[in-house]
């Protein structure tokens, strides 16, 4: 959405992050060539696939000046959700059961924030507690697993099938990458997020139905978790009931890595997708140049601080 | 580029007055003197001797202190805490801590000298944009400099609050405060001012002393043309009632408002800050709720609960505070034009036709000389008139049939004064509706073919424009 | 103070209230909390006693140090997400010095940890202006890890209770039959208040929570400001990190990599401080603490399950936020 | 405004309600209570130890009081909930340590307060004489170890998946393999500590797959990491059994994965009789029957596809329509 913002933004989306990410891939390619296999590049694409979507949904919450804490345990609450209602009615429905289930968080977290007008941080961080809660008294903290064969097979072909010789869930996260590109870009409701975040009360004077566009963009950002929860959980095809415990840092620093601003009403896919590859590559790329577990975590962290000081230096210039 | 080889010189005592358009390079100008840009060259003198303001910090300690144009207050603190920011008066001899107390008697002190009655302990938040003004501008009298630049201090107050603050401003100059004062209304110019200087184009295009020429002179210099009469008014045929509106209410705001606008008609309101004016618009816009009355639309009865149908059924608003109620600041040009009126760049298959919106937007550009690269740019990076001139695009572009203008000119120059005035009449002339609410009774006077006067909630006069004097309404608006 | 010609509307409307509204929003959340209180006596057995409370207390205590770090911040208009991690490094090198047999320079090592990893945070933030939320988000990743790295993940043992009896007093020990670190906490309460209540550096971060540009104009130093708001907040997390060594004895790698981000935040919110900075006070920082603490407590002395109280603290946060958040709605 | 604060009252009033029902509920409880606090309760292997515990004090007809910290790193909270336990008054405590050097304080105060206490596994440190039922995670180690240098005739590389860092079980375990592999100079052993996730599991060995194409051996802490083991090694492309993936116990479908042949083998050891026995325990120390100090090393044994349903399961596995 490079259109979407004053020049500043345009460097810092556009060289910033990029030149970090180049950098990095190169680096990683000197360090262990197998870096740049084909099976590599496509398994990580696999997971950058399922944390896009997820990034993604948590980019739209913050471009209203928002932000979805609940991410992590509705994924969670979706992995279990899921494999539960598979035992009832089969992979194909028993899935969008599942990934509806997700919807239905971010729906409420919508209608908690654009109705009862609750701070999003607050009302996701409720339902952050609630849903994780919920699933846990559901199971009991049980692993759901023993699927029948069929439906292993069948949910499986969603998180590990192979589409041609491209991953199924990257399929799935271009093809909804692009949905949600052109929503932001050309058509009025992704124009009223934008407004939203730029000036709340400069949106209701242009006629920006404030609270409808919150429940929308909650819900598609409880969508998207639930998606991106979904393909993990098929890949592992098993409901885990902590599955989304890691989660919610990686699609907070995605969205503000790539270059969506946290104050709102700046940025958008293309900023998601820049900040999705390069934390999992950069996770990828130290695992695979053999780098031990500990440091590993120390030098992510200085990766992500150079990352956004290039994009600083740049915008300063 | 805002400012090339700029020459200024300020005497102790007296009170030298910059104008000129927008985008001349004012603003720019006193954020250098007041440490918050650096210039590329040149250099700040001050009693001879040069200094260089690295910052804010600097700026004050050497005795400069500022009224800027759009305020710098924060809402989430109270009158005193602004007043006194960075300067709280400390106690204790080995704990420094702030004393509280004095801070707030000395706030209220300064607001006594004033004449405001604003409470020391009041949120920003809560108070009203003249009172952001006279917060603001007891700010810089508070603060014991040497150097004053009052940046638009006027822009949104009444007649006797400005009557006011001149006062202040003539005990200061007797104190011997060198005071550089900037506006954009002539009128006032001559009143307070000793010498002038204009800035064209980030250059300086004339000093003098204001005794030795008249205004169309400055006005020459500061548009680089001749103007002779700046409302383009001229009689009309005026069409059958557009905009009905019968005894309008909203609790404790306004009540029994009641009053009809034509075709082609240019509908003013006139009245105190306070008069509850830009509430009613607001209403009309329905942007606020009312309890009782109604609104029709051609004679038919209109129900609008949200700006949404306001904006649907054809009625546009060019909101007063256009930080708050107007710009988007980081979207661009385009985006901001094409904001209150998407539905008509709406495809048949869905989608917007951002080509079309581009391309519109560069006509707007165009007929209203907006001073922008291009439409892409972000609107934060174009200049208070500028901006402006896009709110007003906004409101042509989404068709309305009647629009409301809340202060229109506020804080722009008379050239781009004129082109809003000239737009007014073209958009009369087309058939289009205008209630035009102002606090410049010149303005009122010159434009109007009506003028409503209202006072405390109520409409108090309806003056048609041959028997309506600034007497008159000011009459009828204390 | 009838404010004129605002606009009443706003999306977040600004606080203007009559009575009744604005008294609520001003101590709603004691109300809340000692409704709380009541609730508790009520249904959780052996909830109402002295030694009860002083154990919640207790274990608050350890959070509370992290919580007005994070308040301090907030307030400021950033946000701190290095605590967890600055924790757990500052528990390890204390840790280290302290099984070294030097307790009270082990004790200066946690503080000074803290500090300097919140002075880089600082430096990153003030100077190079890097978004906070990025900065403290890389610092939690990197001092997480150094945790980890020193000692390949293991925890340090074998701290002899005997030969740190001071130290181990600072978290265990009781004066007056209240444990002492209650007493700790409770000064820096005091501290943190009067720092940010009375004097100019206090009055300035809430400035910058206000508005950052303005804050500058005004001559307030942003850089000087951030570093040391930051460094503050490093500092709480180095004195929380100490204080779990002196209580476990035991340098224990992710020990703030559980609750403690989420406590500090979730106290500072939950207590009705404005996210967004400009509004607030360290007193509901304490009283939000306490009411997640508190309901904790309670649903265990219930008998509640651990994962039926994450649905209770869920659905309560969400009854604060509607009730107690009147300001920011 | 009214509205609000009638819906205020409303709710209180619920609460209170509901407050009190839960109160009445618990204090009219007469029967033995007995808290069992686990480090961290999603994980697989506790859910089937809840399901002993649960079972054997029903049949001994105590309450159970379950309390789960929520993550081996909330050491602070499970001291709390210790605590808070100790606070309302408990027969007896079943406990599994968040750390085993952090929870000696407050277990210290437990035995003090001479409150009947099994450490169930997870051991806490104290030197104060106390009841302890245990794995022996060295053997564990050593287990998979024998298991993989056997198989692998000596040679070849091998990666190591011990865990969380912190948890002093897994360092046992991680010793016992370590100790037992060094002394075969052919076997070269790559470590990653990560959490106990399947999708952490899945991400490194991916990683480690592309680095080292020749990894002939798995070796994994949990259930949860088998099965990420497993789905990266299937996305390998590799055949069953090309790579050997050695886990530890049956939970969470890994019985399905050995029968397809993609877990050759895994560490059992029966941690559902291992639950009751820690209830018996603490119940024998309530009735005085029993005094600590002492000490149970429960068995460990390796299950391979072919002695998969050859073994005693009744010790460690629970029915499928068990949940809560």
């Amino acid at each position: 959405m490079k259109r979407k913002k004053g020049l500043a933004s345009f460097n810092w989306s556009r060289h910033g992050t990029p030149l970090a990410f180049g950098l990095m891939i190169i680096v990683f390619a000197l360090i262990n060539p197998a870096f740049l296999s084909v099976r590599n590049l496509s398994q990580t694409l696999r997971q950058g696939a399922i944390l896009f979507l997820i990034v993604s949904g948590q980019g739209l919450a913050i471009l209203t000046r928002g932000i979805d804490l609940s991410q992590g345990s509705v994924m969670s609450l979706v992995s279990v959700a899921t494999i539960s209602s598979i035992y009832i009615l089969g992979t194909y429905w028993g899935s969008l059961v599942g990934v509806l289930f997700g919807g239905l968080c971010g729906f409420i977290n919508g209608v908690l924030i654009g109705y009862l007008r609750i701070p999003p941080i607050l009302a996701t961080l409720g339902m952050l507690f609630i849903a994780l809660g919920a699933e846990l008294v559901y199971t009991g903290g049980v692993t759901l697993t023993n699927l029948t064969d069929v439906d292993q097979i069948r949910l499986f072909w969603f998180g590990g099938g192979m589409l041609g010789p491209v991953p199924v869930p990257v399929v799935f996260a271009v093809f909804t990458g692009l949905i949600l590109y052109f929503v932001l870009r050309c058509t009025m409701f992704g124009r009223h997020l934008y407004f939203m975040g730029a000036n709340p009360d400069a949106a209701r004077m242009v006629g920006v139905k404030a609270n409808r566009v919150l429940v929308i963009v909650y819900t598609l950002s409880g969508l998207l978790a639930a998606l991106g929860a979904f393909f993990l959980t098929a890949r592992l095809s098993m409901g885990f009931p902590h599955l989304g415990e890691a989660w919610l840092v990686l699609s907070i620093g995605g969205a503000v890595l790539g270059g969506i601003s946290i104050l709102g009403g700046e940025g958008g896919i293309w900023e998601a997708i820049l900040g999705t590859l390069v934390i999992v590559f950069l996770d990828n790329g130290l695992i695979v140049s053999g780098v031990s577990s500990f440091a590993r975590e120390a030098i992510i962290g200085c990766i992500i601080i150079l990352a956004c000081m290039a994009s600083v230096i740049r915008r300063r210039s | 580029m805002a400012l090339k080889g700029v020459d200024l010189d300020l005497y102790p005592g007296e009170i030298h007055v910059l104008v000129g358009a927008n985008g001349a390079g004012k603003s720019t100008l006193v954020k250098i003197l007041a440490g918050v840009y650096q210039p590329d060259s040149g250099e700040i003198l001050l009693d001879g001797n040069p200094v260089v303001m690295r910052n804010p910090e600097v700026a004050l300690a050497s005795g400069v202190s500022v009224v800027y144009q759009n305020f710098n207050l924060i809402a989430k603190m109270d009158v005193g805490q602004n007043i006194f920011l960075n300067r709280e008066p400390l106690k204790g001899k080995i704990l420094r801590r702030i004393d509280w107390r004095t801070l707030y008697s000395e706030t209220e002190k300064i607001l006594r000298r004033l004449r405001v009655a604003i409470d020391p302990r009041a949120k920003i938040g809560d108070l009203s944009v003249a009172e952001h003004q006279m917060v603001e501008i007891a700010k810089a009298l508070s603060i014991q400099s040497r150097i004053l630049v009052l940046d638009e201090p006027t822009s949104a107050l009444s007649a006797q609050e400005i009557r006011e603050l001149f006062g202040r401003l003539q005990t200061l100059k007797k104190e011997g405060v060198a005071i550089l004062y900037i506006s954009h209304r002539l009128e006032e110019i001559r009143e307070i001012g000793d010498r002038f200087s204009v800035l064209r184009d980030g250059e300086n295009a004339g000093t003098g002393h204001l005794r030795e020429v008249d205004l169309r002179e400055i006005i020459r210099l500061m548009v680089g043309r001749e103007i002779e009469n700046i409302f383009p008014w001229e009689p009309r045929p005026l069409g059958e009632e557009m905009l009905v509106v019968e005894n309008l209410s909203s609790p404790g705001l306004f009540s029994g408002i009641h009053f009809a606008v034509r075709k082609g008609e240019i509908l003013g309101i006139a009245g105190l800050v306070g008069a509850k004016r830009t509430e009613l618009a607001h209403a009309i816009f329905g942007a606020l709720p009312v309890d009782s009355g109604r609104i029709l639309i051609q004679g038919n009865p209109i129900t609008v609960k949200s700006p949404k149908e306001a904006i649907n059924v054809g009625i546009g608003l060019l909101p007063e505070d256009k930080e708050q109620h107007g710009l988007f600041p980081m979207m661009s040009v385009a985006q901001n034009i094409s904001s209150a009126g998407l539905r008509l760049l709406k495809r048949k298959m869905g989608g917007l036709d951002l080509k079309r919106e581009r391309e519109i937007a560069r006509q707007f550009v165009d007929s209203l000389h907006i001073r922008t690269p291009s439409v892409e740019v972000a609107i934060r990076s174009l200049s208070g008139g500028n901006q402006q001139k896009v709110m007003l695009a906004k409101a042509l572009f989404a068709r309305s049939q009647v629009v409301i203008f809340d202060e229109p000119t506020k804080g722009i120059d008379v050239g781009a004064k004129q082109d809003v005035y000239r737009l007014m009449i073209d958009l009369a002339r087309g058939g289009k509706s205008i209630i035009m609410i102002s606090s410049e009774i010149p303005e009122i006077l010159g434009m109007s073919d009506r003028i409503l006067v209202m006072k405390r909630g109520r409409i108090s006069a309806e003056l048609s424009r041959e028997e309506a004097n600034e007497k008159r309404i000011l009459e009828a608006a204390l | 103070m009838n404010p004129e010609g605002v606009p009443v509307h706003s999306i977040q409307a600004q606080g203007k209230f009559s009575g009744w509204h604005a008294r609520w929003d001003r101590y709603g959340i004691l109300v809340i909390f000692f409704v709380l209180l009541v609730l508790a006596s009520i249904g959780a057995p052996h909830f109402l006693s002295f030694s009860n409370f002083l154990n919640v207390l207790q274990t608050m205590s350890f959070v509370l140090f992290v919580a007005l770090g994070q308040t301090l911040v907030i307030l400021s208009g950033g946000m701190d997400l290095s605590h967890g991690s600055l924790v757990s490094l500052s528990c390890m090198a204390t840790a280290a010095v302290v099984a070294a047999g030097h307790p009270w320079l082990g004790l200066l090592a946690g503080l000074s940890v803290g500090a300097f990893c919140g002075l880089i945070n600082g430096i990153l933030i003030g100077i190079v202006r890097l978004n906070a939320i990025i900065a403290t988000l890389g610092m939690l990743y990197i001092s997480g890890g150094l945790a980890l790295y020193f000692t390949d993940g293991k925890s340090i043992s074998g701290i002899d209770v005997n030969k740190v009896q001071g130290f181990h007093f600072l978290a265990e020990g009781k004066l007056f039959h209240i444990p002492f670190v209650i007493y700790l906490a409770l000064f820096f309460l005091v501290l943190t208040h009067f720092l940010l209540r009375h004097t100019r550096f206090g009055n300035h971060v809430y400035a910058l929570g206000g508005n950052e540009a303005v804050a500058e104009i005004a001559g307030i130093n942003f850089s000087r400001m951030k570093i040391v708001i930051f460094v503050l907040s490093g500092l709480s997390c180095g004195m929380a990190g100490a204080l779990l060594t002196a209580r476990m004895l035991t340098g224990e790698p992710q020990v703030g990599a559980g609750t403690f981000l989420l406590e500090s935040i979730g106290a500072v919110v939950v207590g009705g401080n404005d996210i967004f900075g400009g509004v607030g006070n360290v007193g509901r920082t304490a009283i939000g603490l306490m009411i997640l603490h508190f309901l904790g407590n309670a649903l265990n002395l219930m008998g509640i399950s651990t994962f039926s109280q994450q649905v209770v603290v869920g659905v309560v946060v969400l009854l604060f936020c509607y009730f107690g958040l009147a300001r920011r709605r | 405004m009214e509205r609000k604060r009638l819906m205020m009252m409303f709710v209180f009033g619920i609460l209170v309600a509901g407050f009190g029902l839960a109160g009445e509920g618990l204090v009219s409880a007469k029967d033995l209570q007995i808290a069992v606090m686990v480090p961290n309760g999603v994980d697989p292997y506790f859910t089937a130890k809840r399901y002993g515990y649960e079972k054997e004090c029903e049949k001994l007809g105590a309450k159970m009081l379950f309390y789960d910290a929520g993550g081996y790193a909330n050491v602070n909270k499970q001291i709390g909930q210790v605590e808070d336990v100790l606070q309302r008054g408990i027969d007896g405590i079943i406990f599994g340590a968040t750390s085993t050097d952090g929870t000696v304080p407050v277990i210290d105060k437990v035995i003090d307060k001479k409150i009947p206490l099994v450490i169930d596994n997870l051991d806490s440190a104290t030197k104060k004489p106390v009841l302890r039922i245990m794995k022996n995670g060295i053997l564990v180690g050593q287990l998979r170890a024998v298991y993989i240098v056997d198989r692998l005739k000596g040679s070849g590389k091998v990666l190591l998946l011990p865990g969380p860092s912190a948890v002093t079980l897994c360092q046992e375990e991680y010793q016992g393999f370590i100790t037992y592999a060094k002394h075969f100079p052919g076997i070269k052993v790559i470590t990653e500590w990560t959490a106990s996730s399947p999708d952490a599991g899945m991400k490194t060995v991916e990683g480690i797959l592309q680095a080292n194409p020749d990894l002939k051996a798995i070796a994994t802490f949990s259930p949860p990491l088998t099965v990420g083991a497993c789905k990266a090694v299937q996305a390998s492309g590799a055949k069953p059994g090309d790579i050997l993936v050695v886990g530890q116990m049956l939970d969470a479908g890994i019985d399905d994965y050995m029968r397809k042949g993609w877990v050759s083998a895994t560490v059992m050891c029966d941690h559902i009789e291992m639950a009751r026995e820690a209830v018996r325990m603490v119940v024998r120390q309530i009735k005085g029957e029993l005094k600590p100090p002492q000490l149970v090393l429960i068995d460990h044994y390796l299950v391979d596809r072919d002695t998969l349903d050859k073994f005693e399961k009744s010790g460690s596995s629970y029915p499928k329509e068990w949940r809560r």
